[in-house]
């Protein structure tokens, strides 16, 4: 039993961490935030450091990393709201390097890793959020899979080259690798979100090759690998939120320290000091369940439960955090011109991509009654 | 104890809502000319606001609890009320008024001299005047009375210099109420003068803030070299404090009334989302109904001292915090019902942006008129009788004070 | 729109605080908590001020006051947590005039207003708590009630000599007038409770003449007449609440003023005095919703809705309220030598018998999405 | 990283299993041992653990992680977790030697003299002596430093006069560990010892303390002319308070590392009260399963520390705090599922009374070992990097502080 980082687990957390403190300055931020946010520069960077890599097979380029290491770099990540769809490219990674087919690996695998390949991953649906029911339906005839159907809010879309679309493939669940620039019947519409990230929502009315379906010939069970992807992905949503609660929490405590009232710092007053520190439980909270879960993933044990605490703390944890840090920097918490303000959105913004925290609870409530 | 309408009472509630259908469109579910998403337009919403303001006053709606000699119409505190739980009902805009009629007006009749009286009330009244407040500076925050805003005397004149913040609409005020500090050698809250500024006055800079909701609702205010004139001291040089203590329990009470939405907003929109029937939604729902029961009679408990001349409670600093802290919840709330839809912003927002306007602007009502913890403070001193906060500095002079900025 | 209190009322509640102040002393009670927990003086005291009767009607020597006047008197007993059955006889006299046969009223009424007749009410069920659905079943045969079934922990049962006993009757909701004295299969069982209030669980395999069915022969809806009662109770229980609510808030800020920690008094630290400002808005809030429904109780309104919301608060709030009172009084809490511990038990113990805040909520759910 | 347990830990794991599978009865659903609920018979618990202790001290179970020159196994902190959880799901009675083994055991290891460690670890570890801490004062509180109880040098000895409060089990303890103030003219911190002090001194008056829950765990102690050898100070004259510091952070994980119950207890209680499937409840309890969850992991960093020989980091004061609330509101949730019959007491009350016992007892964890309000401000200095608040009667004599009691 052991909950300290390996020796490389540390080079790899410290390296992402430096370049996102690094790149993404307070200033760099606001000016990509004006200008489509996304930071192809640091995007560029993380690419040559390697990051972009960290779970890509070594055969393709990569260094073979998994959903730990991934959560890591993701936490230095959130800690400086760096605007890069990173979780997106590993956790894409990860589904190809666990059910991609020999060709498909090849196809996108080095893209990856080199960072060329931007990838997205369309998981939620309209109305009651089940990712598990598809609602985009896919029909096979004859080597070649139609599919139709609406994704809102697909993160990155209009950026990505890769789309991973799940869909329901003649009654089975299942993953479509779309090409999502050069498809034909791939309509992409730009949507404004609360913490700038660029978003569209996708509709589809396509026909792509059944080679494009994930695992296409290596007889994967379509529901397994869903599942995988959906739960990597709320796992490395979790580790930004844990990044954005501490970051968040930084900020907080300089401003207390800093900040004088009524001939004192804001530090001395016990009723801004002990709901700072309530932030930093719950920011604990938020670090050992995700890395937990991460664990559990990496190791290929159920992690369903796990994966659900997590997502519970990294929805309801994180919105308390950031609203709590929001709320202690008082008037000049609402001037955009000041940085804290980032964390309350992408907080709250990442809460409504995780999901519900009841709704997670509801998913462990099942968990529990049944065992 | 009466806590439904009485005859007159609903006599007036159905006069004020006939005159109402005659004069207003009724709200739609989802666009409201008084949302608080003014990113787009806020001039347009402030003219509609100076509009309707207009329609108040010509048909006699303006200025309800004010005095008959300022133009008012000398009727109660319950009457206000009524007037403005039917007006909450139809589509009108009204938040520009605040500071003028919510906050000026009560502390002019309070505090004026009759010229100053004469001047703006009537003015104010019509929709003609809008004012802002200058009060709040970079370094003052909570502890308001260390501002450090310079007034010096000069023949008839002061002349003002400094720097304000968080000025609600000061790009297009007519008028500021304005503190600043006219005797640096007297403890911090004896020094202190209360103005009326006119702002077209040279020397004034108003720099619009960019809020976290996009809106630019606030400013900040750069005063160089402004010359007042002394008529325009309201209640005396250096006896500002008492004055402003007017303005702010007005500005308490206009935040603890009410926002522009209700927990049967919430209920509606977790019937359109077709979730009203999922059992923690409806929880969640039942909860916010609970908690604004308690802000409705909470209310009416402030409005009957109100209306028998007494002063309110302690319940008052209650209801402000009850009312931040649902405002907050119900935020939550409807966020958590739209799920990912509720990510999407401006003009792709659903629901007209309000929800995720309201998650947003939570901080400015936790924070406008004294902040969660200052009023956490003084309930436990007025309503819990726990003796004060030591203020070490409150006998010091200003000028020997530890202030930044 | 009014929420002052009436001069008959400010009398009222003055003349109840001011016994309850005088007669429940901290003594006073510790002493009736270990011989029985029934101060049959202070009773007997409330009867002879007038407090026993305010609820019945003038005619059987009562001042036919309603469900606000009841509240306020509550008010003052729940602030000195005194242990006497008010609640149980208040409810009971407003039950009786409003649904009870000109004969009922006779026999009991003039007893309940000197405090000769004790009553109690049997709401609680077992297992799921719906007292409108009552688990105990009476079948009529020729002029007679066969009554079967359990009650549990009923409320001063072993000292009353009515009891109000809501039951199935041939299939619809009645309540049942018996006399729990001398009644041939009445059983009762004492049993200890948190708050060392007398309570007896409750067997009966009765017969007794139709004419002790609550509203015998003038025809009353049995189903109104046991909503009626309900709501009452609850309103009643609310009542004692926010007194519960109030007299812990005033130990609480008697102990933070007076206990000094670093030189200072426990006052001086926000951290006890914000929680402690919390409480009072929650007893506020508790106060107002409780008048609220009494109010509308009062005047024969439609109160289900009001009554939901004050019961909410008087669950939910109180537990509140008198676990931070608890936690801000230290150790000197733990000790039973000290009197705020009586009013965590209290509050505690009011909730479990006003039912759970969430069943509450759930009420109050059902009846806003109808509207 | 490796969260699970290695093949090491699982063979031991597996070996301690065995054991207790052979010597312990495992626990049932409604009866424990070691319930919280010992109003009954607390003497009869207390010879329960004696018993228990000396069968887990001849099998060699006892002192896991003490070096095995103290008679311990020298085992990691990770081995003694392992045995805990495993023991855990016996119904065995350990509560007794909280205070011995868990923080007088510790103390005497790092800051006893050859003499002391020899006389006294040995009988701990085989359940022969029960000690008890005679630290908190009426007068003192969170403010532990300005303890007030005197002790004067007098030949070999010191004699001491004052009254302790909240001492667990003093009723039955052969030992107490004593903080007693040496010199007054000291700043507070400085002028305390920490002392060995044998219960059957003449003296010596305990007077047990009824608590909320009707149990007799914590006393009143009063000591008149006390006189204890100096051979029994431990640490030095005056260094008391830093001795006692060994001893108080033992006491927070001791608390903080978890009760009598789980997560899945509250599980079972719904699915035998037939309600786990309700919504509402269900919800709770996956809460409640969420709230363990954080304080297993918590808990498995701050012994990955331990086994390191690294002091753990502030998570360990988050573990304490979470656990009081977990704690609390895992307790409220029973309540809330036993409806009605979560009033009953006594004999008469079902499941044991745990629950109603836990609610109960959630004041002691929140306020033995450090209050909650305390454990933030830590929290805050060491977490977060805030400075710490001012203590501006650090410095001063005790005898000049504004002391009370």
């Amino acid at each position: 039993m052991n909950f300290d980082l390996s020796e490389e687990q540390l080079v790899i957390r410290d390296l992402a961490l430096q370049i996102f403190t690094e790149q993404a300055t307070v200033e760099r931020v606001k000016e990509v935030e004006k200008s489509g946010g996304f930071d192809r520069d640091l995007w560029q960077q993380l690419a040559n450091s390697g990051i972009q890599a960290l779970c890509v097979p070594e055969e393709f380029g990569g260094s073979g990393f998994g959903a730990v290491e991934l959560a890591l770099a993701l936490v230095g990540q959130g800690r400086n709201v760096a605007p890069v769809p990173l979780w997106l490219s590993g956790v894409t990674a990860l589904a190809l390097t666990d059910f991609g087919s020999p060709t498909q690996q090849a196809t996108y695998l080095p893209g990856i890793a080199s960072g060329e390949t931007v990838a997205s991953i369309a998981l939620a649906e309209q109305g009651v959020n089940d990712v598990m029911r598809p609602t985009v339906v896919g029909s096979t005839s004859g080597g070649r899979v139609h599919i139709e159907g609406f994704k809102p809010a697909v993160p990155f879309a209009q950026h990505a080259s890769l789309g991973l679309v799940p869909i329901d493939l003649d009654g089975s669940a299942q993953i479509a690798l779309v090409d999502l620039r050069s498809t034909t019947g791939v309509a992409l519409t730009p949507v404004a979100t609360t913490n700038h990230e660029p978003q569209a929502h996708l509709e589809l009315d396509i026909d792509i090759p059944v080679e494009a379906i994930l695992g296409h010939g290596v007889g994967i069970d379509g529901r397994e690998a869903l599942r995988s992807l959906y739960e990597h992905s709320l796992v490395g949503l979790a580790a930004l939120q844990v990044g954005v609660a501490e970051g968040s929490l930084a900020l907080t405590a300089t401003h207390l320290s800093g900040r004088t009232q009524f001939g004192k710092p804001l530090s001395a007053f016990q009723a801004t000091t002990q709901r700072a520190a309530d932030g930093y439980i719950t920011a604990e909270a938020m670090r050992v369940t995700a890395l937990n879960a991460a664990w559990r993933l990496s190791e290929g044990f159920d992690a369903r439960r796990d994966v659900a605490v997590a997502a519970y703390w990294a929805s309801e944890g994180a919105q308390q955090v950031v609203t709590a840090a929001q709320h202690l920097h008082g008037g000049i918490g609402a001037d955009v011109e000041y940085p804290v303000h980032r964390y309350f959105l992408w907080g709250i913004q990442l809460a409504s991509v995780l999901g519900s925290a009841s709704a997670h609870l509801s998913r462990l409530g099942n968990l529990i009654a049944r065992t | 104890m009466h806590i439904g309408d009485t005859r007159e009472e609903a006599d007036y509630r159905a006069q004020a809502r006939a005159w109402l259908e005659a004069h207003a469109p009724r709200k739609c579910d989802t666009h409201r000319a008084d949302s608080v998403d003014h990113s787009r337009d806020l001039a347009g919403h402030v003219q509609a606001c100076r509009d309707w303001q207009s329609v108040l006053f010509d048909h006699g709606w303006a200025g309800i609890t004010w005095p008959e000699q300022f133009g008012g119409k000398g009727a109660s505190a319950i009457q206000a009320a009524i007037f403005n739980e039917e007006m909450a009902q139809f589509d009108v805009a009204v938040g520009t008024f605040a500071v003028s009629i919510g906050m000026v007006g009560p502390t002019l009749i309070a505090h004026g001299s009759p010229e100053q009286q004469q001047k703006h009330l009537a003015p104010i009244l019509k929709g003609e005047e809008v004012w802002c407040q200058l009060f709040s500076e970079p370094g003052s925050g909570s502890d308001l009375a260390s501002l450090g805003t310079r007034a010096v005397r000069d023949g008839d004149d002061w002349v003002v210099n400094g720097q304000k913040v968080w000025t609600s609409l000061g790009q297009y005020a007519d008028y500021a109420i304005l503190l600043a500090r006219t005797d640096g050698d007297r403890p911090k809250h004896a020094g202190i003068t209360y103005f009326i500024l006119d702002m077209k006055s040279p020397g004034i800079e108003v720099r619009p803030i960019t809020q976290i909701t996009g809106v630019q609702h606030f400013n900040e205010t750069f005063l160089t070299d402004v010359r007042i004139p002394d008529s325009n001291v309201v209640g005396g040089a250096n006896e500002g404090w008492k004055v402003a203590q007017t303005t702010l329990a007005n500005e308490r009470n206009f935040i603890g009334s009410g926002g522009s939405w209700s927990a049967t907003d919430l209920v509606d929109l977790a019937q359109r989302r077709g979730c009203a029937a999922d059992p923690h939604v409806r929880q969640r729902l039942a909860e916010a109904v609970s908690r604004q029961e308690t802000l409705k009679y909470l209310g009416f408990r402030m409005r009957t001292a109100m209306s028998q001349k007494r002063m309110p409670g302690p319940e008052i600093l209650a209801l402000k915090l009850a009312f931040a802290n649902h405002w907050r919840l119900s935020a939550e709330t409807a966020i958590g019902i739209l799920g990912a839809d509720a990510m999407l912003w401006g003009d792709d927002a659903i629901e007209d942006n309000q929800w995720g306007h309201h998650l947003l602007s939570q901080f400015a009502i936790r924070i406008g008129g004294g902040t969660d913890e200052i009023q956490h403070n003084i309930i436990a001193e007025r309503g819990l009788g726990l003796p004060r906060e030591p203020t070490p500095d409150k006998n010091l002079p200003w000028r020997s004070l530890n202030r930044v900025g």
